[in-house]
Parts: C-alpha cells; structure tokens; sequence
C-alpha cells in the first residue's frame, strides 16, 4: 500500500497496463510532451515514447475515431478526453462507431478501447465544463461506464478497462483528481461491475458513485447523528451494474435513495429507481427518492451552482424523506 | 484469376497486390481481371436492386452503378491485410477487397452465414480477415477508423496501409477535416479515396461546396493529392499503387479525387433523374466503365459476363435457402 | 378537416408558420431544391423562395449551430437532421450550446429554434439509421421534445413547437410519416405539454408516444379480448410533460405500463416509472413495467431487429405482466 | 472618447464603426483610443488575476495578456448592432464590442448584476444589446452561431455582419470547416478571426498542424484571406474595416490570421514556461501593444493608464459589495 492522489493513481494503472501489453497506447491533447491538463500522464512519454504516448489536436471527433481504428487493428488505445463535456463533438464517433462495432458485426469483431475523462462540478466552471454525462453514455448500449470514488478503485478499474474487450468510459471527477488514499502496489485490478457497500447500515440504501459518494458519507454521518443508519453503496460500475449487491441492500434496508450529480430526468437515478422497484416491488416501503442536479444548465456562481447541484444538505434531507413516512 | 473471391479464386488466396501491367490500354490479362471484377459489381447490384423489387431485401440500398472502376482499380492495389473502410455505398469495395461474395451476399440478405451473421446489414459490413473495418451508414463516419488502422500500423511498422473511401459531399463533415490533418501530421499510411461523383444525394457539388475544387481544399492540408479518371480502372490502379507506395514507404498520405458517376439514382427509391439532366446521366452512360470493358474484350468479355452472372445467381440461390439469423443474447452487455 | 399523411400535415404546419411569420425560415440537407428526403418540405421552395428554404451541406454541426445563430438574430429556424442518428455528429451545437443559452444567459437571450427529424426502427435501416434518440435530449436539459403519432397532432405540435421561445426537438417516425389522418383545417395548434387519452382503461395505464401508439393500441385491443381494460395515453409531448393527465390515469388504474422503442437504460420509460412511483407510490398495486428495446444496437435482419425492438406481442405481455398479481 | 464604455463613454452612443485615420503611426487622437482600449483590458485581466489569486473570483481563468491589439483593432470596425462570437479568451471582445464594463465584470465575479445575473460566467457572457451572442468554453463552439447570425443578416438584408474570434487550435475541430464552407458557399458577411498565439494550450503549431499556414487551409475554401501582425491595432483595424466593408457589400466571408503572442499561461495556473523557451517569451513581450503604445503617448499614455486603472478599481469595487444571484425557478423548464 502506497499513499497517493486520485491522479497518481490513474498514472500508476497506465504504468501497469503500458508494461504489461505493448499494445496499449495512450492518445490526447497535451497528454505526452505536457504530461496531461490534470497530470495524469505525467512521465509517460519520458518512460513509453513518442509512439505510445500521443499528442493530439484538438480534434476529438477525430481521434477518437482513431482510437476505434487502432482498436480494430490490434491495439488497446486509450483516449483521454480532457472534459467529458468534449464528448459531445466526438458523439457521432462514439455512439455510431465505437458503442455499436461490436452488435454490428455480430460480434465478430471486438473494441479494447478506454477513454478516459473527467467531469463534475462545484468549482465554478460554467455550464460547459461541469457536467457528468455519464447517462448518456448508459442509454445508448454498447459503451461500459465506470466511474470510482476514491484512488484505490481508480487504480484497480482503469486497469481493468484497459484490459477489458469492450469499449469502457473512465469517468473521473475534478473534486476527486487530488484526493488522497491508500492504493495497493503492484498490480491491482477492481472487477467491472462490483458496487462497494462503503458504510453499511439498515435504515435506508443510499446508491450513489464518482464524487457524489463523499456527499454521501457526509450526510450519511449526520444523518447517524439522528439516528438514521444509511448504508451507502458505491456503485463504482453504473454498466454493467451490480445487482446482487444492490438487492442484497435493498432486501435489508427496505428503502432507497439515489443520489448523484448529473441531471434527473433519464439519468442514473430514475433508470435505478425504476429497475429495483420492478424488482424488489413487495420489498420497498417508501418510494425511491433521487437527489440529483436540477434540470437546468449548471450556472456560474456558487449560490447558483448549489441550487442545481445536489449538496450535503440536500442529500441529508432526501434520507429523511427516504425514511420519514409509510410502512 | 478473379479480382472477386467466388469458384475461381479460393478465399484463402490473397487476390490483392498482383501485378498488374496497368496501361491506358490495358494488355489482355489485365482487361480480363478488372472486367471480372466490375462486372461482378454490376451484376451484384442488379439482383439486389430485383431483390429489394421483390421484398427479399430490406431497407434502403444505395448502388454504385457507373463506378465500379474506381474500386477495381483501387483495392487492385492493396493487399489483403492492408485495411479498409467504406460507406453505404461500398459494397463493390468489400467485394474488391476479397470478401467472401456468399458472405457478402447473406449479410445483405440478413441471413445466419452473413459477415455478420445477420446483425449489421448492407451499410455495416465487418470482415477482420480481410482487413475490412466496416462500411458505414454515417457520411464520413468511416474515416477516423482507417485513419486510426493506418496509425496502428505505423506504430507496429508492419508496412500495412489504410484506404478509406467517401464521397464528395463527405468532404463537408467536419470529422473529415480533423482526420486529414491528423493523417498529415502524424504522415500516416493512409489514402483518402474520394469518389466525387457530382452529387452528394439529390445536391450537385456546386450548390453545397463554396469551392467546387475538392483536390485543392485537402492538398491544403499538407496532404499529396492526384486526381483521376475514376471511370478507368486502370488509372485507378496506378493512382493507388503510387499512393500505396508512398504510404508504406512512410511517406505520408494521399487523397485522390476519383471523378466518377453514379448512372442510377441515390438510393433504390430514387430514379435519379428529378435533379440531373437526360443529357448528362446519357454522356456518363456512355463512358460507363463496365460496358466499354466488356466491348473491349469483345467475345472473352461476353463469356464473363456469362459466367459471372451465372455465379451469382447461384451463390443468391444458395444465400436465399440459408437460415435466418438466430438471436444471441450472450452478445448483450459485451459478455462476450 | 382534410385527410392527410404525417407527411402532408407537417407540411401544412411549415406552409402555416412561413405564412404567418416572416422570420421563420427552413434549413437542412436536400429540403429545398429536391423537396426534403421524406417530402416534409415538398413545395415551400417554389413557395417562399430560396431565402426561406435553404439547402445545406452534409454539415450538420454547421447548420445547427447557424440555426441557433439566427434565432440569436432575431429569427425562428427550423432545422432538419433528416435522420435523428445524425444529430450525434452535431450533439455540441445541441447539448452545449442551443440547449444552454437560455440558461447561461440567466434568462436574458431565448433560442426560439426548431429541430425537426425523424427516427425509428422496423424497416430493416439497421443500427445507425434506427435508432430513437429522444432520452438524450431529455438527459441535457433546455431543450423541449414532442413526439407526435398521428397527422393531427404533427400538425398542431409542429406548429406550436415554431412558435416557441425555447428549443423543441420535432420528431416524427419513419413508420408513421406516410400514415393518413384526418387533420384541421386552418390555424391547428396543440399546446406543449399535453398528453391525450387516445383509449380509455380501468385497469392499467399504458403511457407510450410516436409510433409506439399504435403497437400499444393493437395490443390494448388485444387485451380487451381477454377482459383487460387498458387506458393508452400518448404523451405527445416529453418535455414538457403532462403530469395532470399522467396522475389522473394512475388514480383510476393503479397499474403502470410504459412502451417506447428506444433503448431501456436512461429512456423515457424509466424516467417516467421513477417518477410516478415517487409520486404515487400509494397509488401502484403492482410494480411498474416497461416495454423498451433491449439495450443492443439495432439489428438488420427482422427476427433480429424484432428481438431487440419492442412489438406488439411484447407490449401484450408487458400488460398481462403489469395487471398479473399483487394488489 | 473612450473605445470601453465606462464613465467617458455612455452607454447608450456606440462606440464602434467611428472613423480613425489608420496608419503605420497612428495619429495621437487614434493612438489614444486605441491605447485606452487595450489599457482597459490589461488592466482588468490583471484584476481578474488577483481577484482568482485571492479567491474572489471562482473557476478557470483564459487571459489574452500581449494579444490586446486584435481585439481593440477589430472591434473597432463594427457596429453596435454588428454580431460577435468568441471564446474563454475573448473579455478583451467583450469589452471593446462596448458591453458595460461594469455588467461583463459582475459577471466574472458571479453577481446579479452581472450580463448573465451570475448564471454564465466568464466563459459565457451574452448582451443580445451589443450582438454579442455569447463566449464559448467549447474550443470552436461559437463558429456556428456567428455564421448563423451572418445568415440571418443575408436573409433580412440589414447590413449586419458577424465576426467570431477563435484561436489556431480551433482550425483543428470539424466544426470551423463546415462553417468555412458554408460561409463561402452562401457569401455571408461573417468574419472568421483567428488569433494565432503559436499555442493550443500547452502544444505548438507544428504538433498539432500537418500544414501550420493556417491561412493557406482556409483560403482553399474559396474565401478572402488576409494575415495581419495582431499585436499592432492600426493594421488589425485596417483589414478589418475592409473584410467589413466586404461582407457589407454582399461580397462574402473573409478569414483573418493574426499573429500574436500571449505573454502569460494558457490560465491562471500555467506560468507559461514549460513549453516556451524564455527568450521567446521575452522577444513577444517587447513586441507587447500596450507598452508599445504607452511609450509611444508618453506622459498623456501615463495618464491614460492612471486614469483606467482608477476607473476599473473603482467598478470592481462597486461590484464586490453588489449583491450574489438569486436563483429563479421560472427559468427551469424554459417557463419564461
Ligand atoms: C452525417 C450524415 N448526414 C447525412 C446522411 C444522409 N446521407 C446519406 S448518403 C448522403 C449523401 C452523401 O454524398 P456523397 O458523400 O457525395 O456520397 P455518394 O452518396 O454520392 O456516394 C447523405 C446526405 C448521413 N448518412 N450521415
Ligand atoms: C472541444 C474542446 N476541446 C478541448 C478544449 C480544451 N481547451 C480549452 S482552450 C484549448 C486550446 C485552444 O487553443 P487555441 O484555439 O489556439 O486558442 P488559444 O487558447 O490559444 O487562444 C483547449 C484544447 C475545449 N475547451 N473544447
Ligand atoms: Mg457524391
Ligand atoms: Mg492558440
């Protein structure tokens, strides 16, 4: 175990998978030669070379589609988008292209392809570069998502993506990028697909991932201060989706809320909500509630900002509405 | 030997990158190779064009009748693990580049042999064995990815180039442009095929390009550019070759603007004639490659198209009897 | 009241806008010279002229983004992705800018811009021709979408959506464009925001839209036959909806149905279970179902395409499904 | 009079579209605008610098430091009611298109007061009542949109033209190339500016360009083409007024090249060094437009600047204590 930020952890998982296969491959804008906008890359091109660790043009359409290519031909690139926001000029790519090869062909031909993003709010940078798109890449099939909390899942997910043979999202988060934790040395691998019960209790299940989990756990604590035990579900994986995990909670807990940053309506949240109630009906004894973004543009200044977003307080008044009531 | 897989050129022989003694007036052998090639195009297209009368086919169909020379000419040049993709409209490349005609043929027809067993379609055909990386039913969708194949080989200095192949209103996709410079920049392996055949659905060049000169717009990019009669397979052929050439001599990219025809309408519903003149579809039909190459070869051409007609007809037989795909749910969520 | 085809009428609507209102204009890929790929726009060339119908490049990026640069000037666009599969190549224009300015200008700058386009499946145009993309422009908020089934309905939305302050997504379906109806004379407008009963039920609420209206209905009659009484509510509109109309049917049926053809996972179908079991958990006598495509891209050949799309015999069993049990 | 509005210049007169006698030397009444325009904007963007130091001022912040001359030179060849597009860099544009300072800065510092009421931020500020139709976070993203508002001012015949304002890198996204030729194809009065720093953030030119003559690219789309040296405003304003005088006259698009230099980081936490040697840094900033123009006043540049940097004090002072955004719900939804 080393201590070490979110982002040297995502370094370390490219180190691995860069050592460990000669096919992998990283491309992006100001990846190689600056060592990445949010140091991810940092002293990659130094120890992997101009042919593996690749500058691009600001041009994602295109090399993203690149990136398809080059997975088609053999290779396991791995393309850094530096704001999830940038993935809406390189949909058609993604959706069209990359999500669907597989189907397509009948499943004769295969996508080892990661990108890796960030996204995420609270830090006043606008409507443009704040939002968390990850529904998106869930409605339209053919993409895995994957979005950790905490360096030790970075480390462990990224790796597996990498290695995985279908496309996967990385999504990180800009309020996770610096945060410190305990990571494994050596090589470390966290399934596609496994949720982490971060905090177990038995009045309500709280799913939640990415940065929204920190949230969590804050209201989590406050709400144990009332005497409302919350087990809060890091569901690290939103495709493919834990279900054994979330059922087990929900068996237990009997009431649910999901919370996460990206807007309500077709997000995570509902497709969630609407799932566990088809599945867990006769075991909910509330209505699911979702603490999300609001449905409007994320606005500039903090007061703004913190309507729109879901905060501590609102989650922590979403677990008393998720347990006040009906049984 | 056949330019296209079928009886006479077993599937495990690479037809790609022969020798071919291009020439205005091509020798005997050479007229024959790409007769066998185009006119298996044609004949091709014209059953499915019956097919899609008769309802054994479904879904818009997209014909290149009057272009087949450019893809005779250029996948000629290539070999079989070189890589490829095309649009809705590349059928005759897929076949060009050696695919399975039976394959070809079941995938269109949505049948369990397909290429890809039923479930991508006429627009999405996928071959890894023949380095076909999928045609398209996005406008330019198609050109990240052989840019991307080419960047894979240039990493792996396997000596492998990428063809992609588009139309003249693809030029107008932006994703186009990011990959032309990309491709210049990084000197890819690549050659940018731009089959401009005047319209870009029911839209003649002029009214959706502010400069009609395509070759000029991408030489802009540091990219080598050559135009060329796209109705002889021949000049096709040397076109390519040099731009192969310079590909795998690490010389960069290359776009050729292939000037070219479609004699039918844009799709299966479109007579084509609303928006063109009688005048000019009839001067193109005259320079239409397949015929002027079957008169050509005279007799010997006459015997081919015998035969090759026959082929096809019984590879369709055999297509139409075989089973219908069969869903497999494993494929759901990439489990496999 | 005139018989018409889809088609015909949302031709009737452009013909009443571009009369009505000098600043609304069309733009999109072979709409005017040729007439519009499926017809929409047959005769408004020859009609408004080539200021008010105008051709476009194969740019759809471009020409949405200019779309919304003339309404930003004083004018009312409409715009047509003359496939809804397209609109991921100019996502950026739609997500981050048509869908934000209203927002980001806090209110100060109305997009008064019309997109229409068609999508849908059954007809064997295969994966990136196929698809139903509306949960995407439901996820990133700011821009409204309606979906109408019928001649009637495109007339009066297409009309009403023209005529908006805001961006509205017009999406017709491939499988309806040529169905005939009988459509108003004279000024037609339907308001956003207004679902219609087209089949009164007591014992469940199917919720559905666009062409799904009609495999609802086939399979509502079909329920009949077996003594359930199913209540069809086409939406017609998604953003807005139409709550009222919404909770009055769940009121009386306390079984819920929801049928679409877009993917499951962040669809409209999932959004909506979500929230009615928020609202009316008390309501529900059973868990609310869905009847959506699979999560895999569309398929080519028919029994392909028919396993991964919803069909009439699927809605059927969705029904049985949702009425079955538990009360 | 004042090319920034401010107490000098009200609000309600236009400021842009005045005559100024362009030279090599401008004359002093020239100079003097000229360098109070530029002097405004070095000195905000020094503001914006410690408000973000000192926590003031939240999120990223893009500075045009040693690019102060395109801007000032090419806003003063429009009109009020003239439409812009720029980006996260362009509150120099913002200014001198005549929006209040005090409006834009309440804006940047997330007040109610701001353009925006504090919903857009630095990177998105819009006032339809100077045709400024918005600042981009997306690199490109307001190509469109100023095309666009060129198309509506073809279509009604006003006269109007647009001009949108984006950097080298943006040559590399799609989008710019489908509004390139569209631009051409429907000879719009839309002016593509492009501020060439010799940088997309942290990577030059030649990594990013297959061919770094950016004017060549664009000039292959059949439209005027011009390059300027963009750290001297005369001739920023000089080619401007004849790209305006162009597009009014129905005589179609004009690409502009500056070339210019900014002295400081990509944002606030970029030095700016890692990936520029230090002497280039220092032979720009000898060429910086502001300095060069104080010298070139003398005692009345000093009291210029003396005079703005008091002004702007004062406006970032009033905006400080003026009151933080109130969220209203009726915009969600669109209700308004
Ligand atoms: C992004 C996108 N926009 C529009 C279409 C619809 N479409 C299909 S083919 C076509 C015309 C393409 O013209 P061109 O590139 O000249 O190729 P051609 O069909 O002439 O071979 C269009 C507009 C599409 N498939 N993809
Ligand atoms: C589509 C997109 N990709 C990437 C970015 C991140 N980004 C912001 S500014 C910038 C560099 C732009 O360079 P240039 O166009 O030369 O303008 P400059 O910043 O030099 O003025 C990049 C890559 C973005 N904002 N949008
Ligand atoms: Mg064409
Ligand atoms: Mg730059």
């Amino acid at each position: 175990m080393s201590e070490m930020t979110f982002v040297q952890a995502c370094n370390a998982a490219l180190r691995q998978e860069l050592d460990r296969d000669p096919n992998v491959f990283l491309m992006g804008e100001d990846i190689a030669h600056y060592g990445g906008m949010f140091r991810v890359t940092e002293g990659l091109l130094e120890t992997y070379g101009e042919n593996r660790v690749i500058d691009t043009p600001i041009s994602e359409s295109g090399f993203i589609g690149m990136a398809l290519g080059a997975a088609l031909a053999g290779k396991r690139p791995v393309a850094e988008l530096m704001f999830i926001d940038f993935s809406l000029v390189a949909m058609d790519q993604i959706h069209n292209q990359i999500a669907k090869t597989f189907g397509m062909s009948g499943g004769t031909v295969h996508v080892p392809l990661t990108i890796i993003t960030q996204g995420g709010g609270y830090k006043g940078a606008a409507a443009q570069h704040s939002q968390m798109l990850e529904a998106l890449f869930l409605h339209v099939p053919g993409v895995k998502v994957v979005a950790p909390s905490n360096p030790a899942d970075a480390k462990g997910l990224l790796a597996s993506a990498i290695r995985d043979n279908h496309p996967v999202l990385f999504l990180e988060h800009k309020q996770l990028l610096p945060v410190k934790g305990e990571v494994p040395d050596g090589e470390h691998l966290v399934p596609l697909g496994k949720a982490n019960v971060v905090r177990p209790g038995k009045d309500l299940s709280l799913f939640t991932y990415s940065f929204s989990v920190h949230m969590a756990m804050e209201a989590a604590d406050l709400a144990a201060k009332e005497g409302i035990e919350v087990e809060v579900i890091d569901l690290r994986s939103l495709d493919p989706l834990d279900w054994e995990t979330i059922e087990k909670s929900v068996k237990k807990t009997h009431r649910v809320l999901i919370a996460h940053e990206a807007h309500a309506r077709c997000g995570v949240g509902v497709d969630l909500a609407a799932q566990i109630q088809k599945r867990l009906f006769d075991e909910l004894d509330a209505p699911i509630e979702i603490c999300a973004a609001l449905d409007f543009p994320i606005p500039f200044a903090k007061v703004l900002e913190d309507e729109v977003l879901p905060t501590v307080p609102k989650i922590l008044s979403a677990i008393k509405e998720a347990v006040g009531g009906r049984w | 030997m056949s330019r296209v897989n079928g009886e006479n050129a077993p599937p495990e022989q690479p037809i790609q990158g022969q020798p071919i003694q291009g020439q205005p007036t091509p020798d005997q052998p050479t007229a024959e190779q790409f007769f066998r090639t185009m006119v298996t195009m044609e004949i091709v297209e014209k059953s499915l064009t019956r097919l899609s009368q008769s309802g054994d086919l479904r879904g818009s169909l997209h014909l290149a009748q009057g272009q087949e020379a450019v893809p005779a000419g250029a996948c000629a040049a290539l070999n079989k693990d070189d890589y490829l993709t095309a649009t809705y409209r590349g059928h005759g490349y897929v076949l060009a580049k050696g695919c399975d005609l039976e394959a070809v043929l079941a995938e269109v027809l949505g049948r369990s042999t397909g290429l890809c067993h039923g479930y991508g379609g006429k627009m999405h055909l996928f071959d890894a064995s023949h380095g076909l990386l999928g045609t398209n039913g996005i406008v330019a969708g198609g050109i990240g990815t052989a840019a991307g194949a080419a960047l894979a080989a240039k990493i792996d200095g396997n000596g492998r180039v990428a063809l992609t192949v588009f139309g003249d209103g693809a030029i107008n996709q932006g994703h186009a442009h990011e990959c032309f410079n990309m491709a210049a920049l990084y000197k890819l392996p690549a050659i940018f095929l731009c089959e401009n055949n005047l319209y870009a659905e029911m839209t003649p060049l002029d009214r959706s390009h502010g400069n009609t000169n395509l070759t000029e717009r991408i030489g802009s990019y540091g990219i080598a550019t050559t135009q060329v009669d796209g109705n002889d397979p021949v000049a096709v052929f040397q076109t390519m070759t040099e731009a192969v050439a310079r590909a795998r001599k690490g010389e960069g990219p290359t776009f050729i603007e292939a000037h070219t025809y479609r004699t039918i309408g844009h799709y299966q519903a479109d007579p084509g004639t609303a928006y063109r003149t009688q005048e000019e579809i009839d001067e193109w039909r005259s320079k239409n490659p397949v015929a002027r190459y079957q008169a050509m070869l005279g007799d010997k051409g006459d015997a081919i198209r015998a035969e090759v007609e026959e082929h096809v007809e019984s590879i369709i037989k055999k297509v139409l009897s075989s089973p219908l795909p069969t869903w497999d749910s494993a494929l759901v969520g990439g489990a496999k």
